[in-house]
Order: structure tokens, then C-alpha cells, then sequence
């Protein structure tokens, strides 16, 4: 336990430490970290055993509110926003959960991709009000009342995101350890056990669904204040794919997975963009192959931060 | 946990906060390295890619024959097809890590209206060598950003006078533009301009079918049904292609004028199956075969190089990339003079770029105050030849960019609107050279 | 809406829905005997459609006669679908578990992934077509439209014999009741003595055969452009999930359905014309969670 | 005594099969009921019914006075039914002693979202029931790891974690090596004991019938054919015949 803290400090001091001292990888700390929140949201279900192809449209339903409130309130705190955002994405994934748990496996992802199409679908062509492929752009808001410049806003951004994504990483876990999670867990191995032992399958998924929507919505809200613009690419479902990809890389026995997932994604993605330009999705395809055939429990699993070897140490 | 977490945070940070380095000036660079973003993936490389060609092949040239006094020019690209914000981190690395100084960005609308505000902050000049948003510049007063190229609202004012010209006592029009900011923002303009050159003329159908369409088979079968006199298409690359060889294999063409005012593009692509009559136009004036620079030297020289290298003919995108290349080496000409031969900092290039004259692969073109570059309009009509195995584009006519540009400080909206139908009989509109053909 | 107008607008339809049938119905076959949703679908209707593109412009360059024009476009079909169909199932799916329906689904991500790119290689970022074959079907005036004969009887007339020939074959072949039978209980098939393996190979080449058949048939009406595959897949999938997954009757009417309400959403509310397929699916699938035309199975414990 | 199940004409049929065929049936407290029957005479599918797995066709069902007829599993769980299976129902991926906190945790069904699993359960109670089922060693192994015999002792201790009035084994013996059979039975029934439940297994092995069943019901066909103590149900010729196949 005390290797993964010291790990986990390390790491979030060298993103504060990279994004403070160049400036443009700045953006690029705070992007990965968004995509790793959205895969955590993926994680979630994951340990549920399910699989979402269509999870990038709570990023678009939180982005879209944001975009939408900056329009009609300027003088909206970026804080506010991103709270509101989030929040549009809970009220989403607690409606659209209702439907989509009663089903499993290829269903339930591919119902999820269906609604999201339907979602992007609107984005791209209600033109009139999303403003259609170019998206809504948000202007630079304040931050806690501070009017900050560029570089400033970006700094405190980046110390958001990280403290974002430490607290609810934090908090993530516990969840996974919680008797809620460990039920979660149950929904993956045996749905029967769970309704004979007097619990909803259908309610302990619910939960695990609409905390999903949350954790990508926070990251849409996130993503869409830091960049100042909302596009319907966000909620894109090859956008979804990346997520799951990110979390089958990373593993769902660990917190920790979404943020190594994502982080070996973006190191494959850099090398492909600077060596390999115009093969990057091709290298990709090939990790994740390689990662199903020879690591199925992914990056988390093969560091064996497994539930049952820490549950043994601590027990 | 959270107290070993926080100190190692703070230590970090504390070591790492350092002020920026002031832009240098007066020392010569050993080289000036340029960005431009084009697509070189997805469905707007038919742009991007012709475009990075002739930048290679034009930068190539350029330092051939001893580059900026001396100082070699380095392009570095990016590629726009990464999509939003992926291309915004590549445009950051650009400029803040290597050192870029001059940004060529971009082909689509809606990364330019990204990148503005952020080239604004950065101090970097922003060069928008191809995208024709009117609305960047008319928004806000920028001090980096400038555009090398008509904008929307001269190439479809142009186009819509042209179309009065050719086919003045037309009734109906539909238009079938693409989904996006692109299609609805320049159908907006043509219309209103128009309406406002021609106030009888009646909109039968605003069809929008979706971005990378694969089929117009329901756009057309209602078009058909409409019957309207005129059918307009903004729409470029794939769909583009799509669309004509659909409408022409069902008829339609014979039945409706087809006003294509981006179509000189997807010529050589389209082959046969775009039929003769076809008024058609490209973003600015540059044509390969003009009539007008048949016998210049330079611009001949260029389309044969670049037909050597990438086996097809220069399309306007290539213009683009070559009028901004043109007019930086020309600011930093200017600026350098200016500077006493000292090398200028990005300010003095600037001040250059705000009322710089040049010229490119077509006639001068001039740079305003607000930054937007004033470039006449093409338009023609196809013919096909024996010679070649696409259509030509015959009776070439210039429109002048003053004519149908907004005025500085005025915005397109309104102005377009208050358009008289004289302009369309301006005896500064000519055909340009005598017919491409002579038979 | 007059009656015109609707004749048109099913005209139309017709044709867009005989290729989304084709498409859907390659990857409903699969689904049905294999368990396995084969993302990597579109990317076959991709290959398919510009194999058949640089078939045709090869052909062209010696002044074929319709015919041999006509024939370009299954013969890259075979190709394309017997290569690829062959090397994802032989070199990945074979590698996986059976029984777990995700895995195979995130592998064809994959394959999807590499064959994006690898078409980008093969193809660049030009626009493909093969037109003439259409010029030289001509055309033909229905309800004051004109129509090519090509989208308006060849396509459906292949989507309707492609779904008579499999029918046939599924029924009335030795190999396709072996198929068949290892649709409805593949355990007990195996028992019978029916290679499993082999059947499995045969499904998956003749799924992708049909995947790229689609592509090649549109190739020459359409444009291709990286990212054609990319919308074929969720648009082929929404027709297999409204019929039900394995469905083949089913993912023809669903086609129909799709590609109808399709047309006429362009007449009446050209806004909606892309979210209807969606629309349409999500709406059965709340209604009818295994499909419109699924059987739903009893649950064991 | 007071009836723990008791079910009305109950009928069930699938296709043209017929699964329940107008069964009335009552259960008591206190008693240790044994299913016998031949594979397909029902018996599952009666526990399904009761249970609140199948519905049935016409009939009711209720369970310690209450019509649960259209309730779902869960719901009568949560009336104080416990039930095993005959294919243990297991959490393959978490430790012996995790699948007996969430059936704790089931048992209050507040799951928390924050405090670890094995902090919100009564830790004495899980060792108890581990030290039950003779599993103390084995409570941090995965419950994939386990043998047969332990799954099945596993699948019942989570079933008992309910505390339930009514305990349904559906053939807690088989798969289980014969030796180890009388053990198995004998640990489950010490637990039953202590706890006071009521309740009634399938069983098909005549010795562990006769020695731990205090009523014995005989299934033929969807129907019940005999029912009553041990030693006359054994003894009905048409028990002897159709059922355990002594002629």
C-alpha cells in the first residue's frame, strides 16, 4: 500500500511539475487526466462485467450544459459550471440507467452506443442551438471570482483536474471496496447469488451507472472549460471506444488502472504521432490485442493491485 | 497518505516556477521554423494533402535560392485531422516547444476559430491560409491574426453575381449544401445576398444532408420534384463528388442550372461525369489555366512541378498554402527593411502583415487593416476538352474583391443584406483572357 | 405528403435499404451462429467498396463490356471477404475463449482499429468511385422522377437474392443445415460429429463476403473516404438489434423499415433523417428488448 | 404448528410439458423436509416457483402467511427464505470470507458506498460461520479455488448469513464425493440446529434421506405422490418403483 502512495505522489507531482514548467504539455496533463476520469467512469461498469460503447455522451450531455450556461450566464464562476455539468450528466445516466441496466453484455453496449449516436447525431445537426460540428465555444470564465489570464487559468485548471481526479480516484476505490462495490463486483459473477441474497442486481447496477455517467460527465465539464469549446466529437462513439479501450488497457481491479491506462494510451499515441504518423489507431489495435491475448486483466492486473491479494494483506 | 502527497506537491512546485523568456529580436535565427496545419487524414485531406505538397515543394524552392536573406525556412506540419483537442496540443507543442514563430492554421473553419484566440495569448503570428470564416475577424480586432485569402462572404457574393450574370431571369433556386458550419453559414450569406441582388427569387428547398454523406439519391429525388431553376452546392471533396455524379447519372443536370462555386476542386477527380455548362468557381482566382498568366514563367513553372510531383493539377487549397508562404517571406521582408536588415521580432512582422501587398501564384492581392487579405473571385463554367481527360472551367470572369467584400468595421450580416442589383452590371466584372478553347 | 411524394420517397428507401440489408444481414449471420458482433464489419464494407473502386478502374482501362464491369463489383466482394473474413477469424477469434461475448467484441474493435488505418495505407485520403457501371445501366422514370436502374432494381435485386440464395442455402445444403444446427445448440452439433471449427470459418467468410458486398455495390454510386466503415457498423448493428440479433428475415424487414422511415424523414423533417435509425432502435429495443423478431430464451440455474 | 409455505393448486406448464401439476403443499416450522424424485419429476421447478423464479401458471403460493405468489426472488429472500442450488451460486472472483460478508451485507440490504465491505459486517459473525463450515483456513482464498464439497458448503453458508426462517437445498450432496457426503450433511444440519430453521432439501441418496429428513416427499411427474414420514414414503410400493427404482 505504501509503494502505491508513494507511486501516486510521484506521479501527481511530475504532472504538476511538467505542466507548470512547459507550458504547452500543460493542456495535454489536463486532457489526460479527463480521459482518464471518463475510463474510471468505464472501469465502474467494467467491474460489473459490462461494457459501454457508448459512455463519451455523458461527456457530451455534461460539455453541452456547460457550453449552454456559459452562453446564457457569462458571468458564471468556471466552478459553477463544471458542478452544473457534472450534475446534467448524473440526471442523464440516472434516467438513461433506468432503461439500459436491464440489459447485459453486447446489448447493454450497444444500446448505450444507439442513445449516443441519437445524442451526437442531434449535436451535429441542430445547428441553430449546438451550433452543429463547430460546437459552442466558452468563453475563459472566472475561477472562485479570480479573472485569470491564459497561462493562469490553465495552472489553476491543472491543480482542479488533479485534485479532481486524486479525490474522487481516492474515493473511487473505497467505493470498489464498499459493500455497494463489492455488490457491483457480484453483478459480473453471479446475478442469482445476488437476488438470493435479498439484493436488487437491477438497483446495485443502477448505482454503478449512474456514478459512471458522473465520473465522464465531470471529465466532459472538465475537458470543455479547459478547452473553451464543446464539440459534438466529445460524445463521438469512436470517443466511447477510446474510453473502454483505456480501461480494458488499464484493468478494473484497481482504481489506479484508468490512470496507467490512459497513460500507456497517451505514450502509444505520442510515439505513433511523432514516428509512426498516420498508424496510430493501427498501433493501437495492435496493443489492445496484445493486451486481451496476454494481460487480460490489463496494466492493474499485471502490477497485481488485485482486490483479493490486498484484501489478504490487510486481512 | 494525503500529508506525503501534498509536500512532495509542493516542493515540486516550487522548483519548477520560472518566468517566460522575452521574444528575442535582432539576432538572425539559423532558421525560421513555420507551422502549418493541414488535414492529411480524414475527409478534408483532399485539401490538406495537395496543400502540404506545394508548401514542400514551394519552401524547397525558396531555400534553394538562399531562403530569407539567408535564413532557411523550416515548414513543420501538423495535421488537423487529430481532431479538437489533440490538434490544439499539437498547435501549442509547435509553437511553445519548437519554437514556431509563424502558424499556418488551418483549412477548417472551426479550427481556425480555435486557434485565434490562443495565438492571440501566445503572441504567435496566426496565418489562416485557407479556412473562410468571415465572422473571426469580424468579431473581434486581432493583433496576430490575419487571413491571406478571400473569405466566405467575397466568394459567395461573387458567386451569386455571377450567377445574375450568366442566368439573370431564373426563378427558383434549392440549395444542397453539407452539415456543418461550412454549408450553413455560406448558404446564409448566398441567400441573403441574393435575395438582396434578386428580391423575387423563391427558395424552393434548404436541403443539409449530414457531413460525409455516402448517398443523395432522396436529396435528388426531391429536387426532382421540385424542378427548381437553379440548384446551388457549396459542398466539396467526397460529397461533392457524390452529389454531381449522382445528379448527372439521374438528369438532373440537364434539368437545373448547378451553381458550384468550390467545384474546380473536385474537376480532375470527377472526370466526365460532370457535363458541360456547369457554372463553377474556386476560393479565389487562382486557376492553373488561366488565360491570363499563360505565358508567366513563374506560375507555369510551378503547376508543372507540382503536376511532376503529385501526378495532378494544382487545386485552390494549393494557391492558399502558397499565397501564405508568399506573404510571410514578403512581411519579413518588409519588416526586416523596415528594421534597419536587422532580423524583427514578431511585433514588426505584424505591423508588416497589416498592410502588405503581394503576390502569388495569381493577381496582388492586398492585406487590410482588420486583417483580411482582399483576392478576387474566379468563376467559369466547365467544358470539357479533348486534351485533358477532366473539364476545363471557359469564360472565366473576375469579380474584384472590394466590390463584394464587407468594408472594414462593418458586419457581413447586415451589409450583405443591403447589396443593390446594380452591382451585378459593374463593368469592373470582365471575363478574363479570350475562352479557354478555341475551336 | 401527397401520394407522389411517397412513391418517391419509398423509391428511394429502396435502395438505400437494400445495401444497409446486405450489410446487416453479414453481420446478423455471424451473431447467429458465432455469438460474436463483428465490429470490424464496416471496415470490410470498406475494403469491399474500394477493391471494387480500383477493380472497375483497372477494368475500365481495356473498354469492358458491362457485363465484366458488372462482375468487378462481387468478384472484389470474394476477394476482399475471403482474405480478410479468413485472417480475422483463423488469426484472432480462434485465439479467444468462447462463451464470453465482450472479448470478441473488444478484438474486432481492434481489428477495426488496424484496418482503418491499413485502408488509409492501401487507398490514401482521395475520394474513390466507379461510376460508369451505372451510366452504362441507365435510367428509368418512375412517378415523374428519374431513377437509375442500378440503385432502383439492380441493388435491391441483389439484396433480395442474396436473402434467397442464404435462405436456400441455410435450409436446403448439407453444409448450411450443418450451420444451422450449430446455430440453434452448438454442443449438441458437435456431438453429432459437425466440425464446429469449420463451420465457424465458413460463417465468418460468408458474413464478410456479404459485409463487403455491400461496399463494393455502393461503390459505385457513393464516394469513398476513410470513415466510410466507421458509420456502416452503428448503422448496420441498429438494423441487426432491431430485428433481433441473428435474425434473418427479421434484419430484412428491419432494413426496409430503417431504410424507408429513412427517406421519408428527409420529405418531413430532413433534421431528423440521421437520428431515425437510432431512433428506430432504441425504440424497439424499450418496447422489445431481445428485437422485434427474437425468441426469448428461458434462463437456467 | 405454523405453515411456513403452503401453495394452491399450483400448475405450471411450458410448451406441452407440465411441471407442476396442481400441487398443494404445506411446509411447517421446524420441519426437515426431503425432496425425492426422479430427474425431471419437478422438484426444481417447484423450488423455482416457490421461490419466485418461474411464475406460474395458475395457483398461489405463500410464504410464512403472506401471498408471494408475484414476488420476485428477492423479495422473498428478504421474508426470511434462504436458498442453495444445485450448481453453487457463487462470487468466483472474491475470497470465501468476501461471499459470506455481502450475504451479511445482504441481510441488512443497506449497501454502503464508503465504509469497506468488512467493516460494515459483524466480523464475529463471518468467523462464526466460517469456523461452521470448517473453511477458517481457506476465508482469504478465492472462492474459484475451492473444491466441489466446499462450494457447496460455501453456497450454503451464504444462504444461512440470512438468517433465514426457511432453508431450500436443492441437492446440497451431489457432486460430492459419497464419503464425504454424510460429513457435509452433518455440518449443515449441526448449523440448522443451532439456528432454529426450518428446512427441505432435494436429495436423491436414500441414507442421508432416512437419517436427517423428518418428512419425506416423493415427486413424480409434476405431481407429489407420496408424502409423509420417512420410513412409510420408503415404503410406498410406487416410491419403490418409480423413484428409487427397487422393484
Amino acid at each position: 500500500m505504501m509503494m502505491i502512495r508513494i507511486g501516486i505522489a510521484v506521479a501527481v507531482a511530475a504532472c504538476l511539475a511538467l505542466g507548470l514548467a512547459v507550458p504547452w504539455i500543460k493542456t495535454t496533463v489536463i486532457v489526460g487526466v479527463c480521459y482518464a476520469l471518463a475510463a474510471l467512469g468505464v472501469t465502474v461498469l467494467l467491474r460489473a462485467g459490462q461494457i459501454s460503447f457508448g459512455h463519451a455522451m455523458y461527456a457530451i450531455i455534461a460539455g453541452y450544459t456547460v457550453g449552454f450556461l456559459a452562453r446564457a450566464f457569462p458571468q458564471l464562476d468556471g466552478l459553477v459550471l463544471i458542478f452544473a455539468g457534472t450534475l446534467s450528466s448524473l440526471l442523464a445516466g440516472a434516467v438513461i440507467g433506468l432503461f439500459v441496466v436491464r440489459y447485459r453484455g453486447i446489448f447493454f453496449g450497444m444500446l448505450n452506443l444507439a442513445i449516443s449516436m441519437v445524442l451526437y447525431s442531434l449535436a451535429s445537426k441542430l445547428f441553430d442551438i449546438t451550433g452543429g460540428s463547430d460546437g459552442l465555444r466558452i468563453t475563459r470564465p472566472a475561477l472562485l471570482g479570480y479573472e485569470f489570464e491564459r497561462a493562469g487559468f490553465e495552472s489553476a485548471m491543472l491543480v482542479l483536474t488533479l485534485v479532481c481526479a486524486l479525490v474522487l480516484g481516492w474515493w473511487v476505490q473505497r467505493y470498489f471496496k464498499s459493500a455497494a462495490g463489492e455488490a457491483l463486483a457480484g453483478v459480473k459473477t453471479n446475478e442469482t447469488r445476488l437476488e438470493y441474497l435479498g439484493l436488487s442486481t437491477y438497483r446495485i447496477l443502477w448505482n454503478g451507472y449512474v456514478l459512471s455517467a458522473g465520473l465522464v460527465g465531470l471529465s466532459g465539464s472538465l475537458f470543455a472549460v479547459v478547452q473553451g469549446l464543446v464539440t459534438p466529437e466529445l460524445g463521438y462513439w469512436l470517443r466511447s471506444g477510446e474510453f473502454v479501450f483505456i480501461a480494458i488497457l488499464g484493468g478494473a481491479s484497481h482504481v489506479l488502472g484508468a490512470f496507467l491506462g490512459t497513460f500507456v494510451f497517451e505514450c502509444v499515441r505520442l510515439v505513433a504521432a511523432a514516428f509512426l504518423t498516420g498508424v496510430w489507431q493501427m498501433l493501437l489495435g495492435i496493443t489492445l490485442i496484445v493486451v486481451i491475448l496476454t494481460a487480460p486483466s490489463g496494466i492493474a492486473g499485471l502490477l497485481r493491485l488485485h482486490t483479493i491479494r490486498v484484501a489478504r494483506q490487510t486481512a | 497518505m494525503q500529508a506525503s502527497v501534498v509536500r512532495v506537491l509542493i516542493a515540486v512546485t516550487a522548483a519548477f516556477v520560472f518566468a517566460n523568456c522575452a521574444d528575442a529580436q535582432g539576432a538572425k535565427p539559423v532558421e525560421l521554423k513555420v507551422g502549418i496545419t493541414t488535414f492529411t487524414s480524414g475527409a478534408a485531406s483532399v485539401f490538406g494533402v495537395p496543400a502540404k505538397a506545394a508548401a514542400e515543394l514551394w519552401v524547397e524552392d525558396f531555400n534553394a535560392k538562399g531562403g530569407l536573406n539567408g535564413v532557411k525556412i523550416t515548414p513543420v506540419f501538423v495535421d488537423e485531422g487529430l481532431g479538437g483537442e489533440k490538434f490544439l496540443s499539437e498547435y501549442r507543442r509547435v509553437v511553445q516547444d519548437q519554437g514556431v514563430k509563424v502558424m499556418l492554421a488551418s483549412i477548417s473553419s472551426g479550427d481556425c476559430n480555435v486557434v485565434a484566440p490562443v495565438a492571440e495569448d501566445l503572441k504567435v503570428i496566426d496565418i489562416m491560409w485557407d479556412c473562410g470564416t468571415e465572422k473571426i475577424l469580424e468579431d473581434k480586432r486581432y493583433q496576430y491574426v490575419f487571413r491571406t485569402t478571400s473569405n466566405a462572404v467575397t466568394e459567395m457574393v461573387a458567386a451569386a453575381v455571377h450567377l445574375l450574370r450568366v442566368k439573370p431571369d431564373f426563378k427558383t433556386i434549392a440549395v444542397v449544401n453539407q452539415d456543418y458550419a461550412w454549408g450553413r453559414d455560406s448558404w446564409e450569406i448566398f441567400r441573403n445576398a441574393l435575395l438582396a441582388l434578386k428580391p423575387d427569387t423563391r427558395v424552393v428547398a434548404e436541403l443539409f444532408p449530414k457531413f460525409g454523406a455516402p448517398d443523395f439519391s432522396t436529396e435528388i429525388t426531391r429536387l426532382q420534384a421540385l424542378k427548381p431553376d437553379v440548384i446551388v452546392s457549396t459542398a466539396w471533396g467526397g460529397d461533392l463528388d457524390t452529389f454531381i455524379r449522382q445528379a448527372n447519372q439521374r438528369g438532373l443536370t440537364k434539368t437545373s442550372q448547378f451553381v458550384l462555386p468550390l467545384a474546380e476542386s473536385s474537376l480532375e477527380r470527377l472526370g466526365k461525369s460532370i457535363p458541360d455548362g456547369v457554372i463553377v468557381g474556386m476560393r479565389g482566382d487562382a486557376y492553373f489555366a488561366d488565360p491570363d498568366f499563360k505565358s508567366d514563367a513563374k506560375i507555369k513553372a510551378f503547376v508543372q512541378k507540382f503536376h511532376a510531383k503529385t501526378g495532378a493539377y494544382p487545386i485552390y487549397p494549393v494557391s492558399h498554402v502558397v499565397q501564405a508562404l508568399q506573404a510571410v517571406v514578403d512581411a519579413y521582408t518588409v519588416a526586416i527593411k523596415a528594421n534597419k536588415g536587422q532580423w524583427p521580432g514578431t511585433d514588426q512582422v505584424a505591423d508588416a502583415m497589416r498592410t502588405l501587398e503581394f503576390r502569388a501564384l495569381s493577381r496582388p492581392i492586398k492585406i487590410r487593416a482588420d486583417g483580411q487579405a482582399l483576392q478576387g473571385q474566379l468563376l467559369g463554367v466547365t467544358k470539357s476538352v479533348p486534351e485533358l481527360p477532366f473539364a476545363l472551367i471557359d469564360q472565366l470572369t473576375l469579380v474584384p474583391a472590394d466590390l463584394v467584400t464587407t468594408p472594414v468595421g462593418q458586419k457581413s450580416p447586415e451589409w450583405v443584406k443591403t447589396l443593390k442589383s446594380d452591382l451585378v452590371k459593374s463593368d469592373r466584372i470582365k471575363i478574363v483572357g479570350t475562352p479557354v478553347v478555341t475551336k | 405528403m401527397n401520394l407522389d411524394l411517397l412513391v418517391l420517397a419509398l423509391a428511394d428507401g429502396l435502395s438505400y435499404a437494400g445495401l444497409l440489408f446486405l450489410v446487416a444481414l453479414g453481420l446478423t449471420l455471424i451473431f447467429g451462429v458465432m455469438g460474436i458482433l463483428n465490429v470490424a464489419h464496416g471496415s470490410l464494407y470498406a475494403f469491399g467498396g474500394y477493391t471494387a473502386a480500383s477493380l472497375s478502374g483497372i477494368a475500365i482501362q481495356w473498354d469492358p463490356s458491362t457485363v465484366l464491369l458488372l462482375a468487378c463489383l462481387p468478384a472484389a466482394a470474394i476477394v476482399v471477404g475471403v482474405i480478410l473474413g479468413a485472417a480475422l477469424e483463423i488469426g484472432l477469434l480462434r485465439r479467444v475463449q468462447r462463451g464470453d461475448a465482450v472479448v470478441p467484441l473488444l478484438i474486432t474493435f481492434a481489428a477495426f482499429m488496424i484496418f482503418e488505418d491499413l485502408q488509409k495505407l492501401l487507398w490514401g485520403t482521395s475520394p474513390y468511385s466507379a461510376p460508369e457501371v451505372v451510366t452504362r445501366l441507365g435510367t428509368i422514370d418512375v412517378a415523374g422522377g428519374t431513377f437509375n436502374c442500378y440503385q432502383l432494381l439492380l441493388i435491391p435485386g441483389v439484396a433480395l437474392a442474396a436473402y434467397v440464395l442464404l435462405e436456400f442455402f441455410l435450409k436446403r445444403t448439407n453444409l448450411g443445415k450443418q450451420v444451422t444446427a450449430v446455430t440453434h445448440n452448438r454442443e449438441v452439433a458437435t456431438a453429432l460429429g459437425i466440425n464446429a471449427k469449420r463451420i465457424g470459418l465458413v460463417t465468418f467468410v460468408l458474413g464478410a463476403v456479404l459485409g463487403a458486398l455491400g461496399g463494393a455495390l455502393a461503390a459505385p454510386t457513393t464516394s469513398l473516404l476513410p470513415g466510410v466503415g466507421t458509420d456502416t457498423i452503428v448503422l448496420s448493428f441498429a438494423v441487426v438489434a432491431t430485428a433481433g440479433l441473428g435474425q434473418i428475415t427479421g434484419a430484412l424487414i428491419a432494413a426496409l423499415l430503417i431504410g424507408l422511415a429513412r427517406s421519408v424523414a428527409v420529405y418531413m423533417a430532413p433534421e431528423l433523417e440521421v437520428v431515425v435509425p437510432y431512433l428506430i432502435m432504441v425504440i424497439v429495443l424499450l418496447v422489445r428488448p431481445n428485437g422485434l423478431f427474437a425468441i426469448a430464451q428461458a434462463r437456467k440455474i | 404448528m405454523n405453515p411456513l409455505v403452503r401453495t394452491e393448486a399450483l400448475k405450471l406448464a411450458f410448451g406441452g410439458v407440465v411441471a407442476a401439476d396442481g400441487i398443494d403443499f404445506v411446509l411447517h416450522e421446524g420441519e426437515r423436509l426431503a425432496v425425492i424424485g426422479a430427474n425431471g419429476a419437478g422438484k426444481t421447478t417447484f423450488i423455482n416457483i416457490c421461490t419466485g423464479f418461474l411464475k406460474p401458471t395458475s395457483g398461489k403460493v405463500y410464504f410464512d402467511g403472506r401471498d408471494v405468489t408475484n414476488l420476485v426472488p428477492r423479495e422473498i429472500v428478504r421474508l426470511g427464505l434462504g436458498r442453495s442450488f444445485q450448481l453453487p451460486q457463487l462470487f468466483l472472483d472474491h475470497t470465501v470470507r468476501q461471499c459470506l460478508e455481502l450475504a451479511a451485507a445482504g441481510r441488512s440490504n443497506k449497501l454502503g458506498w464508503f465504509a469497506p465491505l468488512s467493516a460494515v459486517v459483524n466480523a464475529g459473525e463471518v468467523d462464526h460461520a466460517l469456523e461452521l463450515v470448517g473453511m477458517r483456513e481457506r476465508a482469504n482464498d478465492p472462492a474459484s479455488t475451492l473444491p466441489e464439497g466446499q462450494r457447496k458448503l460455501l453456497d450454503v453458508a451464504m444462504a444461512l448469513m440470512l438468517k433465514p426462517k426457511l432453508l431450500i437445498m436443492d441437492e446440497p450432496t451431489s457432486g460430492v464425493a459419497s464419503e464425504d457426503k454424510h460429513e457435509l450433511m452433518a455440518t449443515v444440519m449441526r448449523a440448522l440446529e443451532e439456528r432454529k430453521v426450518t428446512s427441505w432439501f432435494v436429495e436423491h441418496d436414500v441414507d442421508i434421506v432416512s437419517r436427517y429428513a423428518t418428512r419425506v416427499a416423493a415427486w413424480i411427474a409434476g405431481k407429489i405422490a407420496a408424502d409423509g414420514p420417512p420410513a412409510q414414503v420408503m415404503a410406498s410400493p410406487q416410491v419403490r418403483r418409480e423413484v428409487l427404482g427397487i422393484s
